[in-house]
């Protein structure tokens, strides 16, 4: 019982992380209907930068938080501007591999910049202590509840601002149907760069996360998290950000507890066969619009 | 559309034909160039990945063999003869590794210091049979990565440390339950545990719970804690590469209190926790034949060298690379070759030579003295050493202090 | 419209009771239809989209589907298609039945359809286009095609020939190698009708085939309904709204208003029939009022 | 010879001839030994690039469904023919190499097959962008499950040193790779037009038009996985033959995407040339930059970023036609449709 908790408790965690980064996918898919395989490194992005801004130049923690938000927020708006805007209208293939051509630069600048090395990212003054449970035996890791409370608020920040602001009901209308979304005077162009914005600067405070629960990365990191992110927001249906969110969950808890109780090795083989399984039963994902061809 | 791109593709392919076709014809006759000061030059090429996953692996190796051959060309040791380091990235991929390996030979390459890692290397030596060239791989570990006669290997083999471990737990008596942990995807990984299984179950080891990752998953590690845990391990032993362990140990501290236990890849920890995380490794126990500590001369010279050049401590790979140029440079004085002699010498002739003289040669290096034998594994002895307080020093029971 | 009578069927099937009101032409006299709809009804959710749809088509007759914009016409021929499974109600292609069967196997069976909003393989040429219609038609198995075997030049000879003839019919043979998606918007529904017969049906359904057409075209459109007919001896079943179209080509017509038939019968006798001006135009009354 | 050039298309006669102009230059440079080594060590390479980038088109371009699990099939093949390849040379010492390497590369291409129809069946369901996830998650499932499997060598990987011999690999080699990337080319563009090409094309551009001119569309969707995936899977065992050790690992969503990125950039549809020319380009590339040294991905990056824009940004279309010699394309197109309707029109006056 107590393994079970304390695993369910850690896929939460890693959840929480997988969450936040899928949110920028779904939220540039619904909006732009590509997929943006740089993402991922944005993550690394917004590592290398906290790790530069706290630990090379000595910034305050909360300074490097932020400067690595803004920097991640400017730099989805800047990609989106040079990679991918001039290739709106194009077909989403082409767009796609565009997106591989700036996955590959960020990784290679960041190889260029600071070694393949890995790095520590955070100093110690992050840990948070740990808390025990009663006398249950479970101890819920400083990070892990940083992380959890990290995702949650951020989470409700972003339904209350899609649900409640102009932008986020521009976004909504624009994701809905672009040209009429134009028509009706909202400006395209504008809220596609924030959308950018935004998934990048949720993709910051995982960074953040998973450099806490983690400590190290190098010029890769951003691959996998971002795949496995990639796969929840698909889990989830892609486009819809409730499901970025579950699917987001479900992945990190599924592999915590596949890897617990049946085999690490085969965690990943696990994961991804549910997925599929998952797929087929529901074939736009958990929360998916389910799309009726009209004849 | 289609059409345009098919030209523009077309041109480039011509083009890159052409450049292919052009790089074949530029080669001297000589088997040697000469620099301005009439030096012969020796051509050593190294392969390794540079860049994606294990980009630091072959930096460290590429950056180790470089301090060597400064040091070399400066301390003017071989009498008008200089040594040229040229490296290429392998992307930690076999074909790629090869077709870096073509490139090199086209540079006029005349040693080959094969690959960083096992698998790209196991294809270079298979490519270097053709011409028999001497390949002396700094890191290639794998037991079959050197499987011709003309391949050789600086650092232990897997089994060798596997073997090593198992021997020095029992013999030590550190633990009687062990955990095993190691990267199940990562050939250097599995053939020591591997090896480490077989010999602990003949030392009446009793191996507890043994927990993998994989690549994939190499960031969170709490399920495999919370087993280890569980199992009741007095030990865990972890034939895995720093940076992983460095990311275990961060997880594992603070729930496990057991003892650390790892080989030669757990070299360069320290640098990895950094004053950050100096704790995490503390009291790690590892068998490596390397420690940037060392008050060992040789290492002493290497370090600082290559702390002033690149501002960072070598790790176990940088040594390796280090130490494999120290050895080209002992092959080509054993065979007492004059720069003039090099000038007239065959490629054949030369390769064979150097790879005869690899046997006879003892090399002080390090990472200790080095003999060969014939089917390229290396002999030296392995350092028992602990972390105490941000510094390796040698492993000493309770009981001796 | 003086070659063809009214008369009532006298209908051999037994499992249905004999209905009322069919029309069958002169020519078509003492055969069965070849189609034959009993009681077809779907629900969407609670709504019933269609419910009661009961019509027989006789093997050439020309018929039309009418009805008020969301009437259910299109579920209809969806239904007839098998795109929608139905709730209710048998469909009878010819005597057999085609409930459980896949599209392409109704496809088979012998009918054919046009789409409301054109959808035709706008990467792939005209004529090829067609060919993808006689897919079903041409004898080439996989191993012929990979190998090109003598089999694989006789069925792509003879699918090209058709092809060709077919579009020489309507005057397109000059595009036989243009990109679908390039051309000219009357073309394309041209286009869908000669595909569709190229699979060589037996039932032909056409959905608006005059959407969007100038009263020309929409002439010739009627011009190339009845040739279809002669030419090929099929049955037609159309959705229009053009009233000049149903009532010009049109033998027997069924009105459809909230997913129930309001009317059958002749033109004449829908132009005069109560309820479907009703359903067009509002209530009488209501209208003075 | 008029009367077999007329029986093919125009096109594929001209992928096929540039296809037996790549190799007879790679057997040239070859024998002459005017090859750099370099060079040398990239033509195996270079050639299951080109079957796996035809293929793949074949599957995204011709299918128009998106796979990122291509590496997925290719490592089946590849261990299939490999293991295959190991227990002949192994129990038979005498067997020739025209024997177990048809032999290895024929079932490595059915295994495949078999789990290319095994993936194509979720693809019934699974449409778009979902799909494309689907083939992700079982090139991983493949790739960890061959990592747990000791008799392949497991994460060690399996060795095939001993299937060819070292000496002049590439040239013991091209034989069997040309004969095998032309046959599948050949075979693949036959398909393509054919009844059943222009059904997987139509199936592409309008399923539910194609469903109503009565093509089973599950079974082309099926059938196109299970093809795709025989030829990867060919292309596997000719790379498992080339290099010494088989690891799993290699097979990864990278290389998926490395294949998908020649697909794209050469053009996707029913024309393989640009498949192959990029293929060979793309293979080419980084060993080109190796000059770069340090910055060698960097500008690999920064390439095909640049070529993507440039070849299909809206924006730049004008530039693009300007440049690209448009209006002999444009007369080119004419030519061949007025001869196409002329000769249309003969056939049409002699049937009557």
């Amino acid at each position: 019982m107590t393994l079970l908790i304390q695993t369910l408790i850690q896929g939460i965690s890693l959840g929480s992380i997988y969450a936040l980064i899928a949110l920028g996918y779904t939220m540039v898919y619904g909006i732009a209907k590509m997929l943006n395989f740089a993402h991922g490194d944005v993550i690394m992005v917004g590592a290398y930068t906290i790790y530069s801004t706290i630990l090379l130049a000595h910034f305050p923690g909360w300074l490097g938080v932020i400067s690595a938000v803004v920097f991640c927020g400017v730099l989805g708006v800047v990609i989106e501007f040079l990679a991918y805007k001039p290739l709106r209208g194009a077909p989403s293939l082409n767009v796609l591999i565009t997106a591989i051509g700036v996955s590959y630069l960020l990784q290679n600048m960041a190889l260029l910049l600071f070694g393949g090395n890995q790095k520590s990212m955070l100093p110690d003054s992050f840990d948070f202590p740990d808390v025990k449970i009663g006398n249950t035996g479970i101890t819920v890791t400083g990070e892990v509840i940083f992380t959890i409370t990290l995702t949650v608020v951020l989470m409700v920040a972003l339904t209350l601002f899609i649900n409640k602001t102009k932008m986020g009901k521009a976004m909504r209308a624009v994701s809905e149907d672009k040209d009429a979304a134009r028509l009706m005077g909202i400006n395209v162009n504008r809220t596609i760069s924030v959308t950018f914005a935004i998934g990048s600067i949720l993709a910051a405070f995982a960074s953040l996360c998973y450099g806490m629960s983690y400590a190290y990365i190098k010029p890769t990191t951003g691959s996998m998290p971002g795949i496995k992110a990639f796969t929840a927001a698909v889990f989830g249906g892609i486009g819809s950000i409730p499901g970025a969110m579950l699917g987001g969950f479900v992945i990190g808890i599924l592999e915590k507890l596949s890897s617990a109780y049946i085999s690490t090795q085969f965690t990943d083989a696990i994961v991804f066969g549910v997925l599929i399984v998952m797929l087929v039963v529901r074939p736009t994902g958990l929360l998916g619009k389910k799309i009726r061809e009209k004849v | 559309m289609k059409k345009i791109f098919s030209l523009v593709l077309a041109v480039l392919m011509v083009a890159s034909c052409a450049v292919a076709f052009a790089s074949c014809n530029g080669g001297s006759k000589a088997l040697f160039e000469k620099d301005p000061e009439d030096n012969v030059i020796v051509k050593i090429g190294g392969i390794g990945p540079l860049t994606g996953d294990y980009a630091s692996y072959g930096n460290s190796v590429k950056n180790g063999a470089q301090i060597a051959v400064d040091m070399l060309n400066e301390s003017g040791a071989l009498k008008g003869i200089k040594f040229e380091l040229l490296f290429e990235d392998s992307e930690g991929d076999g074909t790629k590794a090869v077709n870096a390996f073509g490139k090199l030979q086209d540079d006029g390459m005349n040693v080959s210091l094969g690959g960083v890692l096992s698998g790209e290397t196991k294809n270079i030596v298979a490519s270097a049979a053709e011409s028999g060239i001497l390949v002396l791989t700094p890191s290639a570990s794998a037991k079959d990565a050197i499987n011709k006669d003309n391949a050789f290997r600086v650092c232990f083999n897997d089994p060798q440390q596997g073997l090593y471990a198992a021997e020095i737990i029992k013999e030590k008596g550190l633990a009687t339950k062990i955990a095993l942990f190691y990267d199940n995807g990562n050939d250097y990984c599995k053939g020591n545990a591997d090896t480490f299984k077989s010999r602990a179950a003949e030392l009446g080891l009793q191996i507890v719970t043994e927990q993998t990752y994989t690549e994939g998953s190499n960031t969170d590690f709490s399920t495999q804690i919370t087993a280890i845990k569980e199992a009741g391990a007095e030990l865990v032993f972890m034939p895995i590469y720093y940076s992983d362990a460095a990311k275990f140990l961060r997880q594992a501290v603070d729930t496990l209190d057991t003892v650390f236990f790892g080989v030669d890849g757990l070299d360069g920890l320290i640098g990895e926790c950094g004053t950050e995380h100096a704790s995490d490794c503390e009291d790690v126990i590892l068998l490596t034949p390397y420690f940037a500590d060392s008050v060992d001369p040789t290492v002493k010279s290497f370090v600082e060298a290559y702390e002033e050049k690149f501002g960072a401590t070598p790790d176990q790979f940088a040594a390796d690379g280090y130490d494999a140029v120290l050895a080209i440079a002992e092959a080509i004085e054993e065979n007492g070759f004059t720069p003039d002699q090099l000038m007239e010498i065959t490629a054949e002739d030369f390769n064979k030579k150097m790879v005869a003289a690899m046997t006879k040669i003892t090399v002080t290096g390090a990472t200790g003295v080095m003999t060969w034998t014939a089917d390229g594994e290396t002999d030296k002895d392995p350092n028992v050493l602990q972390i105490k307080g941000g510094e390796y020093v040698e492993y000493k029971t309770a009981d001796a202090e | 419209m003086s070659d063809r009578k009214t008369v009532m069927s006298v209908n051999g099937t037994e499992m249905f009771s004999p209905p009322s009101n069919i029309l069958i032409p002169t020519r078509d006299e003492g055969k069965k239809p070849v189609l034959d709809v009993r009681g077809l009804g779907i629900d969407f959710g609670g709504l019933r989209a269609v419910d009661e749809f009961t019509i027989t088509v006789s093997p050439t007759e020309i018929s039309g589907l009418i009805g008020p914009n969301g009437a259910g016409k299109t579920t209809v021929f969806n239904l007839l298609t098998n795109v929608y499974k139905p709730t209710r109600g048998a469909i009878l292609l010819d005597g057999h039945p085609t409930a459980g069967k896949s599209v392409a196997q109704v496809n088979r069976m012998g009918i054919a359809r046009t789409f409301q909003n054109i959808r035709l393989f706008d990467q792939m040429t005209v004529l090829d286009n067609v060919r993808v219609g006689m897919s079903n038609n041409t004898r080439c198995n996989f191993a012929e095609s990979f190998l090109r075997l003598p089999g694989y030049f006789k069925a792509e000879k003879r699918s090209r020939e058709r092809a060709l003839e077919l579009l020489s019919i309507f005057n397109m043979e000059s595009e036989a190698y243009t990109l679908a998606g390039n051309l000219p918007y009357g073309a394309q529904r041209r286009l869908e009708i000669i595909r569709a017969l190229a699979t060589e049906p037996k039932v032909l359904l056409l959905d608006e085939p005059a959407a969007g057409m100038n009263p020309s075209e929409t002439h010739a459109l009627m011009e190339s309904i009845r040739q279809i007919r002669d030419q090929f001896g099929i049955a037609i079943v159309l959705i229009e709204h053009d009233m000049n179209l149903v009532m010009g080509v049109c033998e027997g017509i069924a009105v459809l208003n909230f997913g129930k038939v309001i009317a059958k019968g002749t033109p004449d006798q829908i132009k005069n029939n109560e309820a479907v001006i009703e359903a067009y135009l509002g209530r009488q009354e209501k209208k003075e009022a | 010879m008029k009367k077999f050039l007329s029986k093919i298309n125009r096109r594929d006669a001209l992928t096929l001839l540039v296809l037996v102009g790549i190799f007879a230059f790679f057997f040239i440079m070859l024998q002459t030994g005017a090859a750099s080594h370099q060079f040398k060590n990239m033509i195996i390479p270079m050639t299951y690039y080109i079957l796996l980038a035809i293929s793949l088109n074949l599957m995204v371009g011709v299918l128009g469904e998106l796979s990122l699990g291509h590496a997925g099939f290719m490592s089946v093949g590849a261990y299939t023919g490999c293991f295959l390849s190991v227990m002949l040379v192994e129990h038979f010492p005498d067997l020739p190499m025209f024997v177990y390497l048809p032999v290895a590369m024929l079932c490595g291409g059915l295994m495949a097959a078999l789990f290319g129809v095994i993936i194509g069946i979720p693809a019934l369901r699974v449409k778009g962008d979902y799909l494309a996830i689907v083939t992700l998650a079982f090139c991983e499932i493949i790739k960890t499950v061959i990592i747990n499997l000791d008799f392949l060598g497991g994460a060690i990987g399996f060795d095939t040193d001993k299937i060819v011999p070292d000496r002049n690999k590439a040239l013991t080699l091209l034989p069997y790779a040309a004969f095998a990337v032309i046959v599948s080319a050949i075979l693949i563009m036959n398909l393509v037009r054919s009844k059943h090409g222009r059904a997987i094309m139509a199936v592409r551009d309008n399923r539910i038009a194609a469903e109503a001119c009565g093509i089973n569309v599950n079974f082309y969707k099926v059938a196109v996985f299970g093809i795709a995936a025989f030829f990867a899977g060919v292309a596997g065992v000719l790379y498992g033959h080339n290099d010494v050790l088989l690891k799993s690992s290699t097979f990864d969503f990278n290389m998926s995407i490395e294949i998908l990125i020649m697909v794209v950039l050469g053009g996707m549809g029913s024309n393989m040339l640009g498949s192959v020319i990029a293929a060979v380009v793309m293979t080419a590339l980084p060993e080109i930059l190796r000059d770069f040294s340090d910055y060698r991905m960097l500008i690999y990056s920064v390439m095909l970023i640049v070529i993507m824009l440039f070849t299909s940004a809206p924006a730049l279309a004008g530039i693009r036609e300007r440049l690209s010699l448009n209006f002999i394309k444009d007369a080119v197109t004419k030519r061949i449709a007025a001869a196409k309707a002329k000769k249309a029109n003969k056939t049409k006056e002699e049937q009557k």
